[in-house]
């Protein structure tokens, strides 16, 4: 199957990266921006397995594995403490939460 | 008892009496300051049998020790005083009993006051007997942290803002002298080593030497003070116990002078050449300067500081002359204004117990009730205003003469600064003893006490023998003097270990 | 060379007299010392002693002084000079200076007159100090005086020579300032010190000036090499002084001469003085610590004759003689008239010094010595049963009631006026003469008018305060036995001094010439073959005198003299509204340094320090904790706004490496 | 055009539409399905390069587990809460956009050139295929991970327990008799206590 | 075709499965045994888990070997921060008994979180992959999160680990483009290269020009971004003061030391060895984190007024001072680095115990004026935090001046003096909050006395040794400078 260009994917990436990036940021659901962490860590999936198209091997495609095992840990964790926040306020709103400044 | 080890157990002595006044139980008021005095006298005594011991008319280090300590880093345990730092030793030994008779007021507080005062003293010697200078900078900071509180805990209203004013102001510059010793020991040939000795001579480019000259400046030029780095020392002074003052004006603003001259020349002979004009600037700046401001000072503590200011401008001068005289003249001039201003600040701090108050405004016509103290404020402020026959005059005149010697005009601003001194204290003096009494509360103060006799009377001893007979402090000088001058004046063309040859 | 000025700088030089231990002239200075070392720690427990101990301690050094002068007499008029070398002082390097004393004829002279009058003084101090409640520090400060005199006076080198210089000032300031309760005193104290010291500082550099040029500080070799090379092989080793060097260090040295002897423009501080002690006015600011600047011209006049310092030092002298005899005459207060004359009378010696006439110079300072301490003395006496009054006009007709007191003053008056044959005429001749001979006329003119003025002026003072009717201030009583003479150790004092004001004269007179030719050895021989050449010159100066004495008389003793003083008045109005405010010149002072340099004192201390430099300290130190506190604000407590900040951090430095990875 | 680009076209607009979708969803299950819908598309991508069972993972694990894990959550806190889409920091939408754009065009420009001053192409692409013929895209990603991905194989699942027990620890019940501790607002900013005042 | 197994070397990892098995032991023994009673076998448990750990580690010294397939280097630097991590993990477990207590949470999820972040550390120190080095960072930033939010009652302590976990998620996200980059370039993770004749990412730069290497510049720049979170570097940082300040505070200790040296581990694996071709790439960034990180840490702490958040400025500070030993990236560098680190965890950990005790229940009294009047009702612990605050200050005598010493030397000695100059000036300015600390607790009053501390002699205990040692690195160093001298030397580099 002859392919498009790798660096099209890598492009791909990035721009998917950047929109995580941007999503965190902007975004004020708790939930929604680990989503946008969530997506950030699927961008370099892609970009993992591009690489490992580009060198021929297939390390990079188990270094996906290895970024799906973090995510879900991360998730369970994430979400647990976001759960603990919520419950005591009732929203999941980060911006709600700026005791701890200055 | 070797010399050596005798100058290290001078050096320790105080520290064991910290740790001992630390453990003496809480409720004897009185002891801690007993230890501590008993401790500071057997220091002094200690010391003297180190000054019998001194030879005359050698440059080098005498007395040294060396042990390896971080033989890792290069650093060692080398310890040895020359004809500068014996005096520096002499004087600080000298001035502590002084200082602990002068805290005999204190006692809330007292175990931990005299605990920081002793460590002060400890590290004030180490200071001025270190050879390595790793060790050298360990002392150098660590007199800041007793001093610091000393300020801070037992001084008076402003006196936070004056310890952290003290402290910060010479962690600047201390800092900028850590790089530089750094720097110097890392460009030094062969292995690491932090010692003076094998650093002296080492070839730096005139570019790297102005930089580290700098570095070490910066310390220096903090601590002695020059002006305009000068401004935490006024503060310090008024709002520090009289003997945190004592021993700031003593000692402490000597290490920054000492410093100039065992490391700043002699490490980096060509920077200093070429920085001379530049720090007789500073140095008669602080003279005029200095002088001025202490005119209008209504604190006759502040008073006194900003003298201090006055006094150390001509030791920088006296050192940065290039003259044996010069040089010589200023190293005298430390123990001189140890001395004076030492004895200035005790009375001060007399005066200050006896009415709670230093403002000048609130004296006057004192030479009535308490004739003696005045007697002897007169006295000590003769001594420090130069008149000839104290010990004031040698050191000032000899670094007028050094410095005329070589730079004319120089000596005309610098000069005026005694006439200066003479207006500041006079004045001051004539506010505060003189004239009727004009407040019911002056009237009734006692005179000295025995204690205060025995604080006072060792100074004004020494006042008039170095006035009248200061052959054997500055037959004892002198070598080491002529060394660090030949280096000021040749550069490092000349090896600084070469024999000594006479500097006009 | 450099054997030749370390030989020297290491006295002895040539061989002179030879001490025994006793006969040190270090012991004169001894004496004092002792009395005042001992006087200071047990002055209470000495008492009502420490006058005579005190006393009889100056004694036993004028008794001293006496049997070295005997002794030196008893020397070949070479080989007078003494050379005592007690110990090292100050020695570093090549810098060398000893404590080191020369005893010769000149420094002898001053010495009797020290020690003399000095005793005289102190005797004269017992009765008019009784009661003070600091009595014995009295003393204690006159005997230290007489130390530090003596130190000067017997001073081998210029530097010891400064102790004294120095030493004695700290004197004065101490003495003036002896009632310190008192707020003119002790600011008149301070004043004495402070002037002092700024003609100190120039002083002190002067000597720079020869420690550089002369590698030395020994008066004697510094003369040696200010004159001609001595023969023999000393003379391959004898580098001499340029005149540049000389005339900068001698002018140098002068201008300390001003403060001390109180020369325009220094004088300033000795009217003040006045607020001293009477016998300290006497003793310190009359007869002898004034007088210092005199003898230092003249123990170094190698030194000022080689340059051109002379000219100074002698214009300096006449117009202050002219420009003090003019305040003198508008002048109410006793002791200032006394004051602004004793300055008159030093600028008359400058003047002498200034045309060479060192031994005039000399003379008058001798004569000066006597007079002016016995009128000083007087007018003590006359305070002193006045209740402290000083206000001439407030007095009249005393030497009624006061005998002694009258008729010694009296004499002291005709000597300053330069009467025949009392002492004055002839020193004041001399100076003339010498003034005169040099070709100075303009300068022997100032003489004559300042004679002519002196006379005016203490006539003036005499008549109005011991002739005429009996007057006193209000408040004191005139009955029986309150004004009267003073107790007899305040008169034993005055008829000593006045006898020799009397014949003070006979020291030198002109065909002897007997002072002049002791101190040739020393001074050099004076160009003025006679003392009393040309005598229509004496006779002149004599006619001044009586002239000035002759118009006082007829404004303050004739009958119509208060009307003719009257007519007088609006045409002198404003000299005499200038002169009581001692022509305004503290005022010029005050305005042109005083109060300039206070003001950049203040702005030092409280704009430029505590607002400039420290401002910046605090201000680097408010600046972090402003900073601070911005940055602390960045830390909003919005996790979003730290992703932000992490994404900017980011951002940037992945700006940088694609910069630089984009440029190659 | 290649079937290839067809689909990568496809695949592409999917992923970028999705990824966009989720930033302008108010809503977080909306959020959540449109992250799904990205992620299948990239399991598209994984099939175009290739990597056959990191596909099938993509969709099992990610599309499958991990989001129903949100979407549970989500329905925990209330699903009809939709975010207001204002904001209330000031500048942060900006920032975030313009640094977005300004990362997007780095890390595209820097990873193109970076990759080409390597000389990487798609050269790996025939080695790729021949692991993927033989021994097959399975059995080689099998052999690797328990070979030379050994450790962090065996490092995931302390990874995992990690997890499970900071769950367990978090899940714990508070105990709330000792009461819910406020804290204390922060102090307002620049009061600093008054001797320091003087000092700074 | 048969299946390469790697030798299994489980030696390579054992400090690391000690620890996790202590963990589980730890977990199932309070599920066993159930609260019943007083909860101290937990931490003789951690205590026994940590020391056996650290004696495996010790065990590896000097053997210095790539094992497990190139995934771990068992080198004398990994040893050296694993006996590091293993001490400061006893304190924090010692400091932290008591604590929990008084807190009410003594669990034994507690305990094994530590365990295994101290674990996941370890890994950290001895990763020779970079994926390793992600799933330890993983590990133990999933633990920290965990541990961050342990004071469940608290606000504080949810806000905290919140903020933590997003930030620290988001930052993983770069962290891992950073790898993904490096493998882009490379086609490699393995750092070394390995028996099995793959090249590692050091092999890879040998033979590579490094004009070319720009993806793995950029690569270069996210693991810095990525760590550079881990050790509070500017900007990196925003989440320190939050995370320290609501944190329990033996977690903030635990935080403070532990992270710290564990994530400089892997910079200084990364960047002064790996990567040491390519420092004309990463340096200039690392020193202008490293200057802002010393300035913006010092001067952001000076009108702190709660005692935690000070000192996590000040170490957010500290993160600076340590970086500039990173760019000398010399053996002089890397050993005063671990010098730095070891000697600012112990005296971190001390002051943070301090806190603690005095912090009371629920850490009420964390403010600057509950500190007033401090040396005079508990003059021993307000003598311990001066020993501390100075130690953190860079005062001589104490262990901090010798780190410092190190760390400006090495930059001077690469000559970058000059950064050592702005370092020194930034510590003048993080004195002034050392010293406002000491006004507080000797100049001051106490407006009310001391309440009776709740926490006890273990903690008392911790504080005393973390004195002793503060002292004795400050004066008798040379040994321990020695062991970080011999611990710069990289497997295979």
């Amino acid at each position: 199957m002859t392919s498009v260009a790798p660096g099209y994917y890598l492009v791909l990436a990035g721009l998917m990266f950047t929109i995580g990036v941007v999503g965190v940021l902007v975004r004020r659901n708790a939930i929604v921006i680990f989503m946008f962490v969530e997506l950030m860590l699927n961008a370099v999936n892609l970009i993992f397995v591009t690489f490992a198209r580009m060198h021929g091997n297939v390390d990079g495609q188990i270094l996906v594995f290895f970024v799906l095992v973090v995510a879900a840990a991360e998730v369970t964790v994430g979400l647990a403490i976001i759960l603990m926040i919520a419950r005591r306020r009732n929203s999941a709103d980060v911006d709600g939460v700026h005791l701890l400044r200055w | 008892m070797s010399g050596a080890v005798l100058l290290n157990i001078v050096i320790f002595v105080p520290l064991v009496g910290a740790l001992a006044v630390g453990v003496l139980p809480k409720d004897r008021i009185a002891l801690p300051r007993l230890t501590a005095l008993a401790v500071s006298v057997i220091t002094f005594l200690l010391s003297v049998v180190l000054l019998i011991q001194f030879k005359t008319g050698v440059a080098g280090f005498q007395f040294v020790s060396h042990r390896q300590w971080i033989p890792q880093f290069g650093v060692g345990y080398t310890t040895g005083i020359d004809g500068v730092s014996l005096w520096m030793v002499m004087l600080t030994t000298f001035l502590m009993p002084l200082g602990v008779l002068a805290s005999w007021s204190i006692t809330s507080r007292a175990k931990p006051y005299f605990v920081f005062l002793l460590a002060l003293e400890t590290g004030m010697l180490g200071v001025f007997s270190s050879i390595d200078m790793f060790l050298f900078y360990l002392f150098w900071e660590v007199v800041l942290i007793p001093m610091y509180f000393l300020i801070g805990m037992w001084g008076y209203e402003r006196r936070i803002y004056a310890a952290i004013k003290f402290l910060l102001f010479t962690l600047v510059g201390s800092l900028l002298m850590l790089v530089a010793i750094l720097a110097l020991a890392f460009s030094a040939q062969g292995h690491l080593t932090f010692d003076y000795r094998s650093l002296l001579g080492t070839p730096l480019s005139l570019s790297t030497q102005r930089l580290l000259f700098l570095g070490f400046f910066a310390s220096f030029a903090v601590k002695v003070p020059l002006v305009p780095l000068h401004t935490w020392l006024p503060d310090a002074h008024t709002e520090a116990p009289t003997a945190g003052s004592v021993m700031l004006a003593g000692v402490l603003l000597k290490m920054g002078a000492y410093g100039l001259i065992r490391f700043a020349i002699p490490l980096f002979p060509d920077a200093a050449r070429e920085f001379v004009p530049l720090m007789m600037t500073l140095a008669i700046a602080g003279i005029v300067y200095g002088a001025l401001v202490a005119i209008v000072q209504r604190d006759l503590k502040r008073l006194v500081a900003y003298s201090s200011v006055a006094h150390l401008g001509f030791i920088v001068l006296g050192i940065f002359v290039g003259t044996i005289q010069g040089m010589s003249g200023g190293i005298l001039q430390m123990l001189n204004h140890g001395l004076s201003t030492g004895a200035l600040f005790l009375l001060v701090g007399a005066i200050y117990d006896r009415r709670h108050t230093r403002q000048i405004a609130d004296f006057g016509g004192l030479a009535r009730s308490i004739p003696i103290l005045a007697g002897i404020f007169l006295f000590v402020l003769l001594s420090s205003i130069g008149l000839p026959g104290l010990n004031g005059f040698v050191g000032e005149f000899l670094i007028l003469v050094g410095t005329f010697f070589r730079y004319r005009w120089w000596v005309v601003p610098a000069a005026f600064g005694i006439v200066l001194a003479a207006i500041y204290l006079l004045w001051a003096y004539q506010r505060v003893f003189q004239g009727e009494i004009t407040r019911e509360e002056n009237r009734t103060m006692r005179d000295i006490d025995v204690r205060e006799v025995a604080m006072l009377a060792p100074v004004i001893a020494l006042i008039i023998v170095i006035g009248v007979y200061p052959k054997p402090f500055l037959d004892r000088i002198e070598p080491s003097a002529a060394r660090v001058v030949q280096t000021l004046r040749h550069g490092s063309v000349i090896s600084p270990t070469s024999s000594v040859s006479q500097v006009p | 060379m450099t054997l030749y000025r370390q030989c020297a700088s290491c006295l002895p030089l040539t061989g002179g007299m030879i001490f025994s231990w006793f006969l040190n002239p270090g012991w004169l200075i001894a004496f004092p010392l002792l009395g005042a070392v001992l006087l200071l720690f047990f002055g209470k427990r000495i008492g009502r002693f420490a006058g005579v101990l005190a006393s009889g301690l100056l004694g036993l050094s004028f008794v001293l002084g006496l049997v070295l002068f005997g002794a030196q007499l008893g020397t070949a008029g070479s080989q007078r000079t003494a050379y005592v070398h007690l110990f090292d002082w100050i020695s570093v390097g090549s810098f060398r200076v000893g404590a080191d004393l020369t005893l010769d004829q000149l420094s002898i002279v001053m010495v009797l007159v020290v020690t003399g009058v000095g005793t005289l003084i102190h005797i004269y101090s017992i009765g008019y100090m009784e009661g003070d409640p600091r009595y014995p520090r009295f003393f204690c400060y006159l005997n230290l005086f007489a130390a530090l005199m003596l130190t000067l006076v017997l001073a081998g080198n210029l530097l010891l020579l400064y102790v004294g210089w120095e030493g004695v000032g700290l004197c004065s300031f101490l003495l003036i300032g002896f009632w310190f309760e008192r707020a003119k005193a002790s600011n008149a104290a301070k004043k004495a010190f402070l002037v002092n010291r700024v003609g100190d500082f120039a002083f002190l550099i002067g000597i720079f000036v020869l420690a550089k040029a002369a590698s030395t500080l020994s008066i004697p070799v510094i003369n040696a090499l200010a004159g001609p090379a001595p023969p023999g092989p000393a003379a391959l080793l004898h580098q001499p002084l340029t005149t540049g060097i000389a005339t900068v260090a001698s002018l140098l040295l002068f201008a300390g001469a001003t403060g001390k002897s109180a020369q325009i423009p220094l004088y300033i501080w000795l009217p003040d003085a006045m607020e001293g002690p009477t016998p300290v006015s006497a003793l310190i600011h009359a007869a002898t610590m004034v007088t210092a600047g005199v003898y230092m011209v003249a123990r170094l006049s190698p030194l000022f004759q080689l340059g051109s310092a002379l000219t100074v030092v002698a214009w300096i002298g006449g117009l202050t003689a002219l420009w003090a005899a003019l305040m003198a005459c508008f002048e109410f207060d006793i002791k200032r008239v006394l004051a602004y004359s004793t300055i008159s009378q030093l600028g008359y010696m400058f003047l002498a010094n200034g045309v060479q006439g060192y031994s005039a110079a000399m003379f008058h300072l001798v004569t000066h010595a006597f007079f002016k301490a016995l009128m000083f003395l007087g007018a003590g006496a006359v305070m002193h049963s006045l209740a402290g009054e000083t206000d001439m006009r407030k007095m009249g007709g005393l030497r009624k009631a006061m005998p002694i007191t009258g008729y010694t003053f009296l004499v002291g008056w005709l000597a300053i006026s330069g009467v025949f044959p009392f002492a004055g005429f002839w020193s004041k001749d001399a100076i003339l003469a010498s003034a005169w001979h040099q070709g100075q006329y303009a300068l022997w003119a100032i003489g004559v008018g300042t004679a002519l003025l002196t006379a005016f002026y203490m006539s003036r003072l005499y008549f109005r305060v011991f002739e005429g009717p009996l007057l006193v201030p209000d408040g004191v009583e005139v009955h029986d036995g309150r004004v009267h003479d003073a107790p007899i150790t305040m008169v034993i004092a005055l008829v000593p001094l006045a006898f020799l004001s009397v014949v003070g004269g006979l020291l030198n007179l002109p065909p002897s010439l007997t002072l002049e030719h002791f101190l040739e050895p020393v001074v050099g021989r004076s160009e003025v073959p006679a003392g009393l050449t040309p005598w229509f010159l004496a006779s002149l100066a004599l006619v001044a005198g009586l002239a000035g004495i002759a118009i006082a008389y007829m404004l303050y003793m004739r009958p119509d003299g208060q009307t003719r003083r009257a007519a007088l008045y609006p045409r002198l109005r404003i000299p005499i509204a200038a002169a009581a405010n001692k022509f305004y010149v503290d005022e010029l002072y005050g305005r042109a340094i005083v109060l300039p340099g206070k003001a950049l004192a203040s702005f030092s201390a409280y704009t430029l320090d505590a607002r400039g430099i420290d401002g910046l300290v605090n201000g680097t130190g408010g600046l972090i904790a402003a900073i601070s506190d911005r940055v602390r604000r960045v830390q909003s407590g919005y996790v979003r706004n730290y992703a932000a900040t992490f994404l900017l951090g980011v951002v940037v430095l992945f700006s940088i490496v694609v910069v630089r990875l984009a440029t190659g | 055009m290649s079937l290839a680009v067809i689909v990568f076209g496809v695949m592409f607009i999917v992923a970028l539409g999705a990824s966009l979708a989720m930033l302008f969803s108010p809503n977080a299950v909306h959020v959540a399905l449109f992250l799904v819908v990205a992620q299948v598309a990239l399991a598209l991508a994984f099939l175009l390069q290739g990597a056959y069972f990191v596909a099938a993972m993509q969709i099992i694990v990610y599309a499958g587990a991990i989001m129903v894990l949100f979407l549970f959550v989500i329905m925990l806190l209330g699903v009809d809460k939709r975010e207001a889409l204002i904001e209330p920091l000031r500048g942060q939408r900006q920032v975030a956009i313009g640094l977005g754009l300004l990362l997007a065009a780095e890390i595209s420009y820097s990873v193109l050139r970076g990759v080409h001053l390597l000389g990487l192409g798609n050269g790996g692409s025939a080695a790729l295929n021949a692991i993927n013929q033989n021994p097959g895209n399975v059995k080689a990603i099998a052999r690797l991970l328990f070979s030379r991905y050994l450790l962090p194989f065996e490092a995931t699942s302390v990874l995992l327990v990690v997890a499970i027990v900071g769950v367990m620890m978090l899940a714990r019940r508070i105990d709330t008799a000792a009461g819910l501790f406020e804290p204390r607002q922060p102090a307002e900013p620049s009061a600093p206590i008054e001797a320091e005042r003087e000092a700074v | 075709m048969p299946l390469n197994l790697p030798a299994v070397q489980l030696g390579g990892i054992g400090p690391e499965i000690a620890l996790t098995v202590t963990a589980l032991v730890a977990l199932v023994a309070e599920a066993m045994v159930g609260d019943k009673i007083s909860r101290w076998y937990l931490p003789v448990i951690a205590t026994a888990g940590l020391v056996v750990a650290g004696v495996l580690a010790i065990a590896a010294w000097n053997t210095s070997k790539v094992q497990l397939a190139g995934a771990i280097a068992n080198d004398d630097f990994a040893v050296f921060v694993k006996v590091a991590l293993a001490i400061f993990g006893l304190l924090t477990v010692w400091v932290a008994r008591e604590y929990l207590e008084r807190e009410g949470i003594e669990e034994s999820e507690f305990y094994a979180l530590v365990l295994l972040a101290v674990a996941g550390m370890m890994l950290m120190a001895g990763a020779a992959d970079l994926i390793v080095m992600f799933l330890a960072l993983e590990t133990f930033s999933i633990a920290l999160y965990v541990l961050v939010g342990s004071r469940r009652r608290s606000l504080d302590g949810q806000e905290s680990a919140m903020k933590y976990f997003l930030l620290g998620a988001f930052s993983s996200a770069f962290f891992l483009l950073g790898i993904a980059l490096a493998y882009g370039a490379a086609g490699t993770t393995n750092l070394y290269s390995s028996p099995g004749g793959v090249q590692g990412i050091a092999g890879f730069l040998s033979t590579h020009a490094s004009s070319n290497l720009g993806l793995l510049s950029m690569a270069a720049v996210l693991l810095i971004v990525g760590l550079g979170f881990k050790i509070a570097a500017v900007p990196f940082h925003m989440w320190t003061p939050d995370a320290y300040q609501g944190a329990p505070s033996p977690v903030t200790g635990f935080m403070a030391a532990a992270t710290k040296i564990a994530a400089f581990a892997a910079i200084l694996r990364l960047f002064d060895a790996i990567l040491y071709p390519l420092r004309w790439d990463w340096r200039p960034l690392v020193i202008g984190i490293a200057i802002i990180t010393m300035i913006a840490g010092s001067i952001a702490a000076i009108v702190q007024e709660d005692v935690k958040r000070m000192l996590a400025y000040s170490s957010i500070a500290h993160a600076g001072f340590v970086l500039t030993g990173v760019i000398a990236a010399n053996d002089q560098g890397v050993s005063g680095a671990l010098f730095y680190l070891v000697t600012y965890g112990i005296t971190v950990l001390g002051a943070f115990a301090v806190v603690a005790m005095l912090s009371g229940r629920d850490e009420q009294r964390v403010r600057l004026t509950d500190y007033r009047g401090l040396f005079y009702d508990h003059p021993l612990l307000a003598g311990s935090l001066t020993l501390f605050l100075l130690s953190l200050g860079g005062v001589p005598i104490t262990a901090g001046f010798v780190g410092k010493v190190l760390v400006f030397g090495a930059a001077v000695q690469a000559g970058y003096a000059w950064v050592s100059v702005i370092g020194v000036l930034a510590s003048s300015v993080a004195m002034f909050f050392y010293l406002r600390v000491m006004v507080v607790m000797y100049m001051q009053e106490s407006e009310d006395a001391q309440a009776a501390l709740p926490m006890g002699s273990l903690a008392g205990g911790v504080i005393a040794l973390c004195a002793v040692a503060t002292i004795f690195f400050g004066l008798a160093w040379g040994p321990l400078f020695e062991v970080a001298q011999k611990a710069t030397f990289f497997a295979g580099g």
